[in-house]
């Protein structure tokens, strides 16, 4: 029989011992459900677009990160993925769509074009959509490679885990939207 | 008979003699230049004669050339190919910096029109009886004429690019 | 209560716990989910651009009478059901009586089809 | 002609009035609008509907337009390369290639043969790319979602393909004056070889499945049908003047980079409606396929990766710091000293998409003075309305897809 002494015992996860078993607080439990389907608003304008359907295609499969339903349509949808440039005449509807969608929402700048208007800096395209909407993540690359866009999608999902239930009726939320006077 | 560059010049030459000038070959592809009034007549005889044919608009744009004297600052290009014999040939009408106006060829080819509506929207070139000339690419509201020399690359209003960090000094280097 | 009532009451459970799950998360997941309601958020979502004309516009009458049709001849498949189940005790008689049930409504479909019910140009 | 200055919504409003009180039909406006899942990019057309029918329609586009003439106006030439493959994404090695070679016509340098069969075999591979994804998505748009997850896993094996060229997935940046940047390493050329023995039966089983499927001959044959005479009116090129029964293809109107040298022929439709776009592209990849394995044949083994034009091709980095001239030539040519004639020309390629021209002005300088792009896309969506005037939305979608149009290339 082996000998118990060369044995290492694994120490077990820290919700076993401790006060409480496995206690949880209720902004991480709502957190987790969140985190773990979020339902993506591809907002695809242009070369990113195209990387992210190799995104959702067979070899990068968005699918199993619990992203693979699209919602195009604002209303069913918890983070607004903008992919490509963003034009100044498209920045109003960018702004509209955003405002449309449900609460809790997040937004994802895939791409340099969209972070901060990337090669084209001219009079027509918006430096950046954080001038019109909030942005939580920004994934840089031009276009950024599927993994980059899943790297994003996952930096994302720790931001939820970890955000407060309180968080959105919280007065810094508020002064935030002022900023950008989303009433 | 196969169309060749000369039989073109000839007939072009012929027909309509003060009008056309500055015959040249550049890069295989005959160019020539024709009067502001004339270039719808000029196209249309491209068009329809049985020699010519050239049944294909390959191409409308415009160009600003700022330095050169003011009747001639703005031109428009047109691209024509005739697809039996295989010839390209391009034609330019060049336009005063005042009111720089030339007659729409929608009639002739209705690929023009969205073409002569970017052109407008470049450079500010308006084409007489186009159906719908509106600026097609910038936003409605916009009033310059974004493709012109003097209109900087940059969007003016930016905050966030410091130029010293581009190494731009003056404006649009 | 008799013992085949008794052996019902599992069944009852497994329905109270499935709605009870669904209505309790909706329940749940309407408290905790923040809600924001503004003007902008209310109106229509029209492709991104504000909403112009309104949707309430009377629309064309052969949508209904699709609808119509689909519905009679779906009620007219329920009630092949119960014919469908027992249909070897009720042997060639219960196939009559359905063959007439039937062929009923198929002079109602040719009736329909001569009258271009159907076309939908 | 005054009241087609109007905002489409106004326009249409009268229009409604008027058939209201004449024959009693309500009319309608639907805003297939710049966010819509069924339109593959952003363009918007505002549609005077009566029930499932069109009656009236236009479209605006411009929602990413980014200026890149003007931007061209400001950069020097081994710069505008960039912007080049953000025109059709879908296949941008062929518009780097044909920007390229339009910067040699115009400074007449001659281009060794094996360099050209390099160049045909990644333009074609970026073909076969290109209608990869407007075959399957225009499965999509019928309903069929597994073609394109089965067929998007060889578009990977064309990315990798280019990763291994020149480094990138999809804005590809390749090439330069007179070349390549690189020789092409030894498991390129082994990709190349494993794509063009697995895919043939990917696409077999690709084109039987929605070919003869009836669901998709249903939605597809007599939508969007376009007649040669309105096509080549509206300046259509490339598959969708094709399906209309022209065979106009530049490569063999006017053969450039040595496709003389190969046989293959051009895929023709006959009534130029969506089932005949999508044969014509799926024949195309056939043809593009049959090429490919004929440059690989005749490839001359010797000729280097790019043609001896010191002044304008950087010299390797070694050769920089070790010989003088090197250094001198690399000096000019980043500081932009490098002699470019006068001139003005255009050259046309065969992108995914149609004829893709660039109309090149220069002054002498390190930047064009004007650069011109000829945009199939920007031409041929013109006719779309027209199209679809009179048939049902679901008609309109399918056209719209199947005419491959590309945002990029739409409003450059």
């Amino acid at each position: 029989m082996s000998d118990s002494s060369n044995i290492k015992q694994v120490a077990p996860p820290e919700g076993y011992a401790g006060e409480g078993f496995f206690a949880t607080k209720l902004s991480e439990v709502v957190g987790l459900a969140r985190a773990n389907s979020m339902w993506p608003l591809p907002f695809a304008t242009s070369c990113c677009g195209i990387e992210y359907m190799a995104t959702m295609a067979a070899t990068y499969d968005i699918g199993r990160f619990g992203s693979e339903r699209m919602s195009f349509s604002p209303r069913q949808a918890d983070m607004l993925l903008v992919m490509g440039t963003i034009a100044k005449k498209m920045a109003p509807i960018l702004r509209q769509v955003y405002e449309q969608m449900a609460e809790p929402k997040w937004v994802i700048a895939v791409g340099a074009c969209a972070s901060t208007g990337g090669v084209f800096d001219t009079y027509s395209v918006l430096q950046g959509i954080d001038k019109v909407i909030p942005v939580d993540v920004y994934v840089p690359g031009c276009p950024p490679r599927p993994e980059q866009i899943l790297d994003g999608i996952l930096e994302l999902q720790n931001i939820v885990k970890n955000e407060s239930v309180r968080r959105r009726s919280s007065d810094e939320y508020k002064d935030l939207l002022n900023s950008y006077n989303i009433k | 008979m196969s169309l060749t560059n000369e039989i073109i010049q000839q007939t072009l030459s012929q027909q309509f003699a003060p009008k056309v000038e500055n015959f040249h070959i550049l890069h295989d592809m005959l160019a020539f230049e024709v009067k502001k009034d004339a270039s719808f007549e000029v196209i249309k005889f491209l068009k329809e004669d049985p020699s010519m044919n050239f049944n294909f608009l390959t191409d409308v744009c415009g160009v600003h050339y700022p330095d050169y004297e003011t009747d001639r600052q703005f031109c428009v290009v047109y691209h024509l190919h005739n697809w039996f014999n295989n010839v390209r040939i391009r034609v330019k009408v060049f336009l005063p910096a005042s009111n720089p106006e030339v007659e729409s060829i929608v009639p002739l080819y209705a690929g023009a029109n969205w073409q002569e509506r970017e052109t407008y929207d470049f450079y500010g070139i308006t084409f007489k009886n186009h159906p719908q000339l509106k600026r097609i690419l910038n936003m409605d509201e916009m009033e310059s004429f974004p493709l012109r020399k003097e209109f900087p690359l940059e969007d003016q209003g930016r905050t966030d690019k410091d130029d010293r960090f581009f190494g731009r000094t003056g404006p649009n280097c | 209560m008799q013992s085949s009532q008794l052996d019902l009451i599992p069944i009852l459970m497994q329905l109270g716990l499935a709605a009870g799950f669904v209505f309790v998360t909706i329940l749940v997941s309407g408290f905790l989910g923040p809600k924001k309601a503004s003007k902008n958020k209310d109106i229509n979502f029209e492709c991104g651009i504000e909403s112009f004309g309104n949707a309430r516009v009377p629309f064309n009458v052969r949508y209904f009478l699709v609808a119509i049709l689909f519905v009679l001849f779906d009620v007219e498949v329920i009630f092949m059901y119960p014919w469908a189940i027992n249909f070897l005790e009720l042997g060639w008689e219960g196939l009559a009586k359905m063959g007439i049930f039937m062929f009923l409504l198929i002079v109602g479909l040719l009736y329909e089809f001569k009258k271009k019910g159907l076309e939908f140009e | 002609m005054s009241d087609l200055l109007l905002v489409p919504e106004k326009r249409f409003e009268k229009q409604i009035k008027a058939t209201r009180e004449k024959d009693g039909v309500e009319l309608s406006i639907l805003n297939l609008g710049p966010t819509h899942p069924a339109t593959h990019g952003i363009f918007q057309n505002i549609l005077l509907m009566d029930g499932e029918k069109i009656i009236d329609g236009e479209g605006t586009v411009g929602y990413i337009h980014r200026a890149f003439e003007k931007i061209a106006e400001n950069r020097p030439f081994y710069q505008i390369n960039v912007l080049t493959d953000r025109l059709n994404y879908c296949s941008s090695p062929i518009n780097n290639t044909g920007w390229w070679m339009t910067v040699e016509k115009m400074l007449g340098i001659e281009i060794p043969k094996r360099v050209q069969y390099m160049r045909v075999i990644i333009m074609e591979l970026a073909r076969i790319a290109d209608h990869i994804i407007c075959s399957s998505v225009m499965g999509v748009d019928t309903g069929a979602l597994t073609g394109f997850l089965y067929v998007m896993q060889y578009r990977e094996k064309i990315y990798e393909i280019y990763e291994e060229i020149c480094g990138a997935r999809l804005t590809t940046n390749m090439g330069r004056i007179g070349g390549f940047e690189r020789e092409w390493s030894e498991t390129a050329w082994r990709k190349i070889d494993e794509f063009l023995a697995e895919f043939p039966a990917v696409w077999t089983e690709f084109e039987n499945m929605l070919s003869r499927n009836r669901i998709f001959m249903d939605r597809t044959i007599g939508a969007g049908a376009v007649d040669a005479e309105m096509a080549m009116s509206y300046g259509f090129t490339g598959p969708n003047l094709r399906a209309a029964g022209v065979d106009y293809d530049i490569r063999v109107a006017q053969p450039y980079c040595s496709y003389e040298d190969f046989e293959f022929d051009i895929p023709v439709g006959q009534n130029g409606d969506c089932y005949d776009r999508f044969c014509v592209r799926n024949a195309e990849v056939w043809e593009s396929m049959k090429i490919i394995r004929q440059a690989l044949e005749k490839m001359p083994a010797e000729g280097g990766y790019h043609a001896d034009v010191p002044d304008y091709y950087l010299p390797p980095k070694e050769e920089v710091y070790n010989n003088m001239e090197a250094l001198i030539y690399h000096f000019k040519i980043v500081m932009g000293e490098v002699p470019v004639p006068n001139t003005e020309v255009y050259h046309a390629v065969e992108g995914g998409n149609g004829e893709l021209g660039f109309y090149l002005i220069t002054n002498g300088s390190r930047v064009p003075y004007r650069l011109h792009f000829r945009r199939p896309c920007f031409i041929y969506y013109q006719a779309f309305n027209e199209i679809v005037k009179g048939r049902s939305l679901s008609d309109a979608i399918i056209t719209l897809s199947s005419m491959n149009v590309i945002a990029g290339e739409l409003d450059c």
